[in-house]
This record gives structure tokens, C-alpha cells and sequence, in this order.
């Protein structure tokens, strides 16, 4: 944060810098391996049981590392307009998006909508990926984004299932009203969702002491867990592009690559005017930018049942996780810092 | 041994829809069923395969009902409102059971 | 293609009796079953899954036996055996396989 | 409900054929199929179980099939192609499904 | 061990600060996130084949640390008296449990055996509970108590068969011979039992050079897997109430609370009896008043397939279990003290 | 290495003392473990999913350990050596083992032929093993013989199939070309190796300051790992053993016992004539004396189906693996020492 760029060509400076330090840390890197291994369908896998496992992890750890940031640290004035502001940007996103693809793209209204209620949502490893580049640079954040990142999951959902609703037909109409029947309980109760925010209830509760006594199996065994899920999260994408790589269009391609950087526009401005930190900055840009694989699915499968997973999955985890994890990041947080974050 | 006649249902549905599937079979009164895992498949959608998912959305459960054949269409209705305008196979065959009372 | 027509035999039977099951057809000279895991399920005693279990008790496995038709009462008889008075289900359909003489 | 008459081909064979079989299935024009997986069983040459396995080699899976029977011939060419062979169990049966149109 | 309250007021002062702080313990706090999670229906849920290597490394790492401890600190005279009171307690319980089941609850014989069975059984992850809050403590305790827990887990099935089968017809009492055959050995040679002793034995054998190898593996990250241990098992156990709370009728809650305190009695006589330091007075205690869970009930459905398992698993899993990690443990901590263990 | 032993009884007794320490070793002692638990009939396991999750932490392990070593030590001269020598042994060791199959035993051709690939291919974890040794007895050892590990499991695949075809009838030989198709692909990019190899250069890249990153990940528990991933091979060789010792005449277990041991000889005469270090030396024996149990079984089963996996599992896994892992690796690196290695 010492040096701030002045200019557009030192921006970019700056960010090349950045990426290219990013690039070679070993989280990309097994996602590279991962992505490259199943693009060229060597059967390197990993079990369902273990990814899941591996996914629980990552959520105890990030929540309760979160709930103890804020213990030890106190609750931010800024907290509460934090989750406004991602409740907010959770909620807009994807009608932006959604206007965006009816615009760059030739997807269906339905396509669409399943789409843009993926960008507003968030991803969870793209928001630690962020952290962990934070966290290199010496740059603090605060420890309650973790709390904003799960108020972000659920709000595009209803943004999504809205947009599809009104271009829909009444018989149609119906049918979704009877498939969302029960869903709002099921995404608020989540089990990620629930598990981010039990654990980061249970970190503010128990403070630097209870983080104390698990220190030795959440802080530092981290990073090379969160190497291996990224090997999984590749392996998983390079699938899903191999057998969908006919159904992107270049339109959806650079969709998938301009969304997030309007995303973490998007929260960028939310950040200054709520005034974050410049490293929560960096991480309310980072959720605003990814888009989710996990909760939304789930939830167009059972609501939006027609729109096509081929699309929804190979956009979110083939073109727009790796964009923010290898330029994305950099990227926002060289913007975070030029625009006084 | 004593047998009588029964239905075999199986019913292959993506596993996020398990739940209202099961419980519009409770509903109907259908309250036996077996709930196997899927590893993949295939179909119109394309291949799928459950190997390192984390969501539930990219997989599938089959769900094996054995009843009474004079119940089979109540189930079937009950099915084919939860399934019918999701992906999924519906598959009905006769069989023969032991201790048919519990049926 | 050569097809024979052949019994086959569902049987789903807590965990900790499987192996009660399988050597008791073992006994009955049926070498060939193939045993599947399940998820969950719902019956008389109520609804389960093998969610985060630990303990073998409260799951269930699916055993699938395909058989020559004379056969069929042998294998019954050692199945009922073991599954009298246990919670499960043995359900018989009529199938056709390739290669008959393994059978 | 509206059903009709259809074929469950139930293929049980080495993982490490899995791909082998899917594969010749594609190209027969079968291209839905759902696989199950395999906990253990026994045959001539055993019994095995997949607990605390890492390779593939010892391990089964099941490969349900759902077909109109007038592609049944078809279907038991390609899976007979790959199963000739190696171990593996060929078991069909008749059934009716919902949403014929979808075979 | 320095304070020994005098009276009852301060018996019960202690054990209520104990159990405050108890209460606030990542642990318990978990266990609670599993517990409210599954009331509420979330769908957060851990792998079966996750849960089973939370199990595996939990008996690894507690039998191997037992194994180191009596290695370092030698086999004390008690080692054997305490093996011998483990396994009585553990056949006796049992008949102490069905006779107060048949005077405050309805359940018929077959049930009130197979319940009497799982309290005369232990719970291993009760007793890690234990351990870790005597090392909170600063207690020390005898390493062997691990081989007790061990000793502990099988003879209550035997009482509880014996007492099923006193109450059965001839008939069910050849149906019961004829399930039981085969029994003992798969009792014995239970997975945790085998894997409990084992790593006992060869932590006895590595000693200290042996534990410094795998330290960073079995001592540093061990509070942190049991969180995610006892998550699930809140997740299981919440599940189990919420299918069978129907079925708890107050004597039965009273019984599954009354019950371990009974035990404990017993334990704590038991122990000094035979002259147990006080961790050690704790931790038998602890044995005695906690409930199976994994061994009992899979020997239950093999041999009295007629008692109903939602009775058995809901008291062991959804009541004594919860109560003995809150309340009980502290409980019993304060007892032995007060009784000079 | 202070002490060069001068003749044949010091050789012995080194052997002796330092296979007398290892046998004592948790790791051995846990394949104990798992081999008696299985033999009793224990009903202890491991799932599926777990010990897969395992061997992908130890591949991962190991490989980013040998690519940060190579990245820290340079790239020696004879790296590539190394790399030709694994190859040639790799393609060699299954003719001898062919030719003494059919000498010692009465196996058929496709059996013996299934059974030398085995020996000719290596046992990843084995060489963890030796490992292990080496840093215990404070010997370092050339990184990227993590490299050699993955250029020597395949090789051995084509001379197995090789022998097959040559002993063949037509019809066999045509059977043979059909199920081999696409099994070239397959063995290349069998995960293991991909994963291996693909960790080993994302270590290379990364360098110490990315070990730094993941130490507490992949350093510091790794030998606990290793540890429960004994126990479960153990549990795995026992089933076997179990299933399949009718099968193993005396000529079988002989060969099992002296292949591994002729191997070791051909690896020292490599390793002496592309001059490695003394450690890469054992390493290079090790792994010219251990045979595969999971990328050439896959294979043989796929191309050699009517080869008979009872025998060569079990002569892999139950006879060979625990024969190096007890008296072989302290053999082979008494050997490495006498030879001046
Ligand atoms: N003919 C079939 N036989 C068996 N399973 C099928 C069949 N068709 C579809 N499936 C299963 O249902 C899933 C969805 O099918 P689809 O809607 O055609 O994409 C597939 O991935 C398979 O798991
Ligand atoms: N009608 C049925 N169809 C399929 N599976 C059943 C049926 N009834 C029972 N089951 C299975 O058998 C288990 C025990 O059944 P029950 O003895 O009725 O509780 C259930 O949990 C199901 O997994
Ligand atoms: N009769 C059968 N019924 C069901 N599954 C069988 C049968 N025979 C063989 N299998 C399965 O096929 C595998 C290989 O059989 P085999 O070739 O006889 O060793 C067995 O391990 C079983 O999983
Ligand atoms: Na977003
Ligand atoms: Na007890
Ligand atoms: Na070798």
C-alpha cells in the first residue's frame, strides 16, 4: 500500500507484477494441474467424499479465522453497512449481468437468468484465494467480510428466479411457483452457508484463545489444503469444459471474463462509500467479481430446472473462477489501491 | 417360500430434488424406499460424473420403491409431479416378494 | 445374442448383517452376488441416511444375486434364514443374462 | 399414467473397463446409461470389497441401461464386445417408463 | 486440584463456572452448530466416508498418545486393577440400568436390555471431552486409561444379552442363540477396539522418539478434527432427535441424564477403590457415565433386531451424550475433587 | 555412512541392527497392525474414499518435496542419467522376472507375464519409506529421484505386454491388440503419475519460498499420514492374504522374497555407473526391488484379463511390499554402503 500508481501504464504495470507473482504460487498452479489433467482425461480424481471434506474444511476455517478477527479486533462501525452493502450487491449483480448476456450473448431468458444469478452470488475459494494474496502482501482486512461473503450467497438467487419469472409464460409461472416451493428455507439453511456463519459465530465467541487451541490445524495446514482443493476445483472445471466447450460462444467467453471486473466495479464503489479498508476493499470487489458454484446450482436445478447446467457450470468454474484467480485478483486489488482504497 | 407380486419402481433424479421427491412419496402414503448413489451417467444432457463435486447440483440418486401393484399409479402420480418437468428416468418392472405383508 | 432366462434376487439387509448373509449363501453353494452401497431409506422404522454415520448400525447395503431359476428356492431359504427377523426387503424378478454357463 | 414397454440391461463389470464400456456403448448410439457404484461381491474368482482400495483395478461398477427393446440386440453387441473377455455380469429385464419419448 | 470445595454450594458453584466455560469451548460449540443445523433441516452434512476418518484418526491418535504416556511414565500397580474395574463396571452397569428403566420408563424387555447395554459401553469421543478439559486443567491422568476404555466397550453387550435372553420366551431365546453365533468375535475384534489397542500397543512400543515422529500429525491438530468430529456429530445426533423425539417421554430424557450421573458414581467408587489419580478418578468416571454409540449399537441390531434402534441411538447419541459433554463432565470433575480423588 | 562395513558378517549385522530399529518403526508396526486386524477378521476398514484421499496427500507430498529439493539443489549432471536408467530398468526387470517365474514356479505365461510388469514397475510408497529411512539416518539423497519414481511405472507395463504376445496364439495376440487400444494413453496419464510428476514440477517452480507456504501441510504430518496409510495398506495386503494363500505355492513366496532382491542388485549396478549419491543409490534400489499395486494391476486388467489379480495383488502387496519393507530397505542400503555407494 506504500506506492500508489499514478497512472493507467504503471496500473497495468503493477497488476502484470502482480499476476505474474500470483501465477506462480502453488494455488494456481495445482488448478493449472487439475485443468490440465482433465483436459487431457488422465483419470486423476478425486473422491466425492474427499472434495466435500476437503470444501467443509476450508468453511470451518475461513469462518472461524473470521469470527476470531472480529473478536480480537471489535466490531467495525462499518460492519453493518458491509452486509448491506453485499446484501445490495448480492441482489443488483445479476440484473446487470443478466441485461449484459441478453445483449453480448444469444442465451435464452431462462439460460440467462440461471447465468446472472450465479454472478451475483459468490465463491468462497475465489474470496480465500483473495485473502491469501492479501495476506502476502501484508495488507490487513476485515475479519468480518467473511460474514458480508455469506449475506452475499442466497439475495441473486431471488434476483434470478425474479428476472425468470417475468419473462415467463403464466403455465411456466406456475411451474416454477411449485418447484420453489420449500427453496427459499433450503438456500437460507444451506449447508454452507451455515456452516460459514456457525463457525464464524463460534470464532467470535471463542476469540484468539479458542483460535489458539486449533491454531495447529486451521492456520497452518491451510494453504496446502486449499492446494489441493484447487487441484480438485481444476479437475472438476476441466471436465466440465471439455464436455461443454462447444456450447461457448465467444460472447459468453468474454461475458465470462468482462462480468467480474464490472462485478468488482460494482464493489468497489460499495467499499468507498461505505469505506472499507483497503483490503476489505479488495475482498468485497473479489465477491462482487466471482461467481458461485456450489449454492447456485443446487438452486437452479430445483427452480429453474430448464436452463442448462452445461452453461451455468462451465461459465462460473471454466471461465470465470480461473479469471479472477490468476488476472481477476491482481487486478482488483491494483484497482483497489489506484482508486485510494 | 410364500412370494406375491409386487412393482419394482426406480426412479433416477438429480440428487437436489431427492427430498421433494421423497417426501411427495410420503405424502401419497408410499413410505418404503431404498435411496441408492449414483456415481454418473449420461444422457441427453451429456455425461456427467460425481468425482470431486462439491454441490449437490451436478449429481443424481436412484430411489427403489417395491409396492403393491393396486398402489402403483398413486406413486406414479406422486413421481411424475416431482420429476416431470426435471431430468430423470422412471422405470417400472414386476417382481416377486417375501413377507409381502410389509408392503 | 444367447440369453438364458435367470432369477434375479434383491436382497436389502442392514450392514451388520451382511456378512451373515453372504456367507449363508456362500453355504447355500451361491458364489455370485454383487453388493451395493445405500444412502438412505424409509420404512416401517422410519426414515435414514448414512449421513456422517460412524457406526455400521444404522446403514443398509443392497445385495443382488443373479441365479438359475432351479436354483431360486436354495438361495430363499438362506436368505430368509438370516433375514426373518431383521428389518429389509428380498424382492425377485425375472431377468435373461448373456453368458449363461456362469450362472 | 402412460408407460411403455422398454429393456433394463444391467451391466456389472472391472472398473477399469468402465470407460471401455461407455465408450462402446456411445458409438452403438446408446447414450443414456446411469452407473452405480460397487461396494464388493463374489464370484469364481472370489470375493472382494472396495474398502481401503486405491487402485482401480479391484473394484466393480454397475452400469444401468434403459433402451426401447427393438435396440436391444444393438446395445448387448457393444456391451458383449467389451465384456467378452473379462469378468462381469449381463442381466436384462423387461420394464415399462414414464416419458417413452426420452428412450 | 487445589481448591477442594467443602460443602454442596461450592460443589455446585464450581460446577456450574466449569461448565460455563465448558460450554464455551470450540468443541461443545460445534457439536451445538451440528445439533441446530439439523433441527433446522439444513442440508450441511459431513461424508460418511469423511466421518469414519475423523473416527479412525481420533482412535489413532488417542490410542497412540496413551500408548507414549505409559511408555514414558511406566506401568503403574494400578494398570491391572484397572483394566479389572473397567471391565466390571462395564458388565455391571448394564443390570443397575435395565432395573431403573423397568421402574421410570415403559420400554419393554428387549428395548430396556438393549438401552441398559449401550451405558454399560463407553464412548471414546466422552472420554477425548474428558482429557482435553483435565489438560485445560492441567490435570494428569493415567495414560492407561485409554486401554480401560478399550477393556470397556464389549462386556455390557453380554449383560444386556443376558438379561434379554432371561426375559425371553424359549422360542426368541433360540432366534436370539442363533443371530448371537459369531457374535463375541465381531464384538472383539471390532474395528475400534482393534485399531484403539493397537495403536496403543504400538505407541507403547515408539515411545516418546516414536510420538515425536507423528507429533505434529496426532497432538497439534487434534482439538481442531475433533470440532469437526463433534460437528457431525451434532449433525447426527440432531437428526436422530428430530426423527424420534416422539419417542422420548420424560422418563426416558430423565433416565438418559440420570443415568451417566449413576455411572459416574460408580466409576468414581471404583476408582478409589483402587487408588486412581484424580485425572484418572475423572476419566473412569467419565467411561462409566457415557454411553456406546458405534460398537453397541451395531451388536444390538445383529443380536435383538426386535429392540427398537431409534430408542437406543436417540438416548446414547441425542441426550447422554450432550448432557455428559456440558454438564456432566464438569460434574464429575468437581466430584472427584470433592471426594479427594 | 561413517562406518563402511569391510565383510560379509558385518553386513549382516548391520542389516540385522538397522532392520531390528525399523521393524520397530510406527509406520512398520502400523502395517502390522492392519495385516493382523485383517488376518483376525477384524472388521476395522478403511473407506474407499479416505485411503484414496491419502494416496493423493502422499503423491502430492512427495513430488512438491522432490521438485523444491531439485529447485534448492540444482539440477545435477546426472539427472538425466537417472531418468534413462529408471527407464531401461523399468523395461528389463520384467524379462528377468519373467524368466525366474518360469523357472521357480508353474505360473502361465500370462500370469508370469502379468506378475513380472508388476516387479518391474515401482511401489510409490515403498520409496516413502526408504525415504524415511534415510532421513532418519541423516543420508540425503538426490530430489528428483521422485522423477525416476514416476519414469519407472510404466515402462514395465509394455514389456509385460510384450512377453504376453510373444507366448500368444494369433487369436490371443489379436484379443490382446483390442483391449490394449487406448491403454498407452491411459498408463501415461494414470493419475499417479500425473500427479506425481505434475507436483514435482509445481515444486520445481515454487521453490523453497512456496514449500514455506504448504511446510505444515505436507513437512510436519506427513510421517502420521504415512502411518495411517500403512494401516490401511496392511488391512488391504490382509484381505488378500486371506482370499488368495491357497494360491501362493512356495515357489511363489520364494520369488516374491528373491526378486525384489535382484532387483536391488540391477538398481545398485545403475546406480554405481551413472554415479549417484549413496542415498539415491538405496532410492534407486528400492525402487528397482519394489513392485506396483496400483497402476499396473489396472493395467493388467484391461489388457491381460485372463491373468489371474489373486496372484499378482497378492505377491505384490502381501509378499513383496512387507518383505521390503522390513528387511529389504535396510538391506538394500547396507548393500549401497558396502559397495561403496
Ligand atoms: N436410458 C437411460 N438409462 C439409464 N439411465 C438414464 C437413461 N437416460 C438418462 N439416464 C440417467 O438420467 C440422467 C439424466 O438424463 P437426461 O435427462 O437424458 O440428460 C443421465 O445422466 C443418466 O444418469
Ligand atoms: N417398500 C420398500 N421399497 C424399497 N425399500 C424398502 C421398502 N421398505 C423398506 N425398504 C428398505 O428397508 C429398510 C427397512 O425397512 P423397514 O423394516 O420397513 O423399516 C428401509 O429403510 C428401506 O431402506
Ligand atoms: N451371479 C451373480 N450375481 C450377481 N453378481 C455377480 C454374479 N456373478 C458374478 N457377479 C459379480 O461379478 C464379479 C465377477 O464375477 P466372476 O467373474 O464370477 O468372478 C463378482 O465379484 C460379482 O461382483
Ligand atoms: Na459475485
Ligand atoms: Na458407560
Ligand atoms: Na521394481
Amino acid at each position: 500500500m506504500r506506492l500508489k500508481p499514478r497512472g493507467n501504464a504503471t496500473v497495468a504495470d503493477t497488476v502484470l507484477t502482480l499476476a505474474a507473482t500470483n501465477l506462480l504460487s502453488p494455488i494456481i498452479l495445482f488448478f493449472a494441474l487439475g485443468l490440465g489433467a482433465a483436459l487431457v482425461r488422465s483419470d486423476l480424481s478425486v473422491p466425492e467424499a474427499a472434495a466435500k471434506a476437503l470444501s467443509i474444511y476450508l468453511l470451518f476455517a475461513i469462518g472461524f479465522k473470521g469470527g476470531v478477527s472480529v473478536a480480537s479486533h471489535g466490531v467495525d462501525s462499518t460492519l453493518l453497512l458491509s452486509l448491506v452493502a453485499g446484501t445490495v450487491l448480492s441482489f443488483a449483480i445479476p440484473f446487470a449481468a443478466f441485461g449484459l448476456l441478453r445483449v453480448m450473448t444469444q442465451l435464452g431468458t431462462i439460460d440467462a437468468a440461471a447465468v446472472a444469478g450465479h454472478y451475483g452470488s459468490i465463491s468462497i475459494v475465489t474470496f480465500v484465494a483473495a485473502t491469501s494474496v492479501l495476506q502476502s502482501q501484508g495488507i490487513a482486512s476485515e475479519g468480518y467480510m467473511v460474514a458480508v461473503a455469506a449475506a452475499m450467497e442466497a439475495p441473486a438467487i431471488l434476483s434470478a428466479l425474479w428476472i425468470a419469472a417475468r419473462y415467463s409464460s403464466p403455465k411456466e409461472q406456475a411451474d416454477q411457483a411449485q418447484d420453489t416451493k420449500g427453496l427459499y428455507r433450503e438456500i437460507l439453511l444451506n449447508g454452507s452457508i451455515v456452516l460459514l456463519l456457525g463457525s464464524f459465530a463460534i470464532g467470535l465467541i471463542s476469540g484468539p484463545k479458542g483460535l489458539a487451541d486449533i491454531e495447529s490445524f486451521i492456520v497452518s495446514p491451510f494453504k496446502g489444503v486449499l492446494c489441493l482443493f484447487l487441484l480438485d476445483m481444476g479437475l472438476v472445471a476441466g471436465r466440465g469444459l471439455r464436455a461443454s466447450a462447444h456450447q461457448l460462444r465467444p460472447g459468453l467467453i468474454l461475458f465470462g471474463i468482462l462480468m467480474p471486473v464490472l462485478g468488482s466495479l460494482a464493489g468497489l464503489a460499495a467499499a468507498l462509500l461505505i469505506g472499507l479498508s483497503p483490503g476489505g476493499t479488495v475482498l468485497l470487489m473479489t465477491l462482487s467479481a466471482s461467481a458461485s458454484y456450489i449454492a447456485v446450482p443446487a438452486a437452479m436445478r430445483v427452480a429453474l430446472p430448464d436452463a442448462n447446467p452445461a452453461i451455468y457450470l462451465t461459465m462460473s468454474l471454466g471461465i470465470t473462477f480461473p479469471f479472477n484467480l490468476t488476472v481477476g485478483i491482481p487486478l482488483y486489488l491494483t484497482m483497489a489501491q489506484a482508486f485510494g482504497g | 417360500m410364500e412370494m406375491k407380486q409386487a412393482k419394482r419402481v426406480e426412479i433416477t433424479i438429480e440428487a437436489p430434488m431427492e427430498n421433494r421427491l421423497t417426501d411427495s412419496l410420503d405424502r401419497a402414503g408410499v413410505t418404503g424406499y431404498t435411496i441408492l448413489p449414483v456415481l454418473g451417467g449420461s444422457g441427453r444432457s451429456g455425461r456427467w460424473s460425481r468425482e470431486g463435486q462439491v454441490s449437490r447440483a451436478g449429481g443424481m440418486v436412484t430411489i427403489i420403491c417395491i409396492i403393491r401393484p393396486e398402489r402403483l399409479d398413486q406413486l406414479l402420480e406422486a413421481a411424475f409431479g416431482v420429476v416431470e418437468r426435471h431430468i430423470g428416468v422412471v422405470c417400472v418392472s414386476d417382481c416377486q416378494v417375501l413377507r409381502a405383508e410389509r408392503f
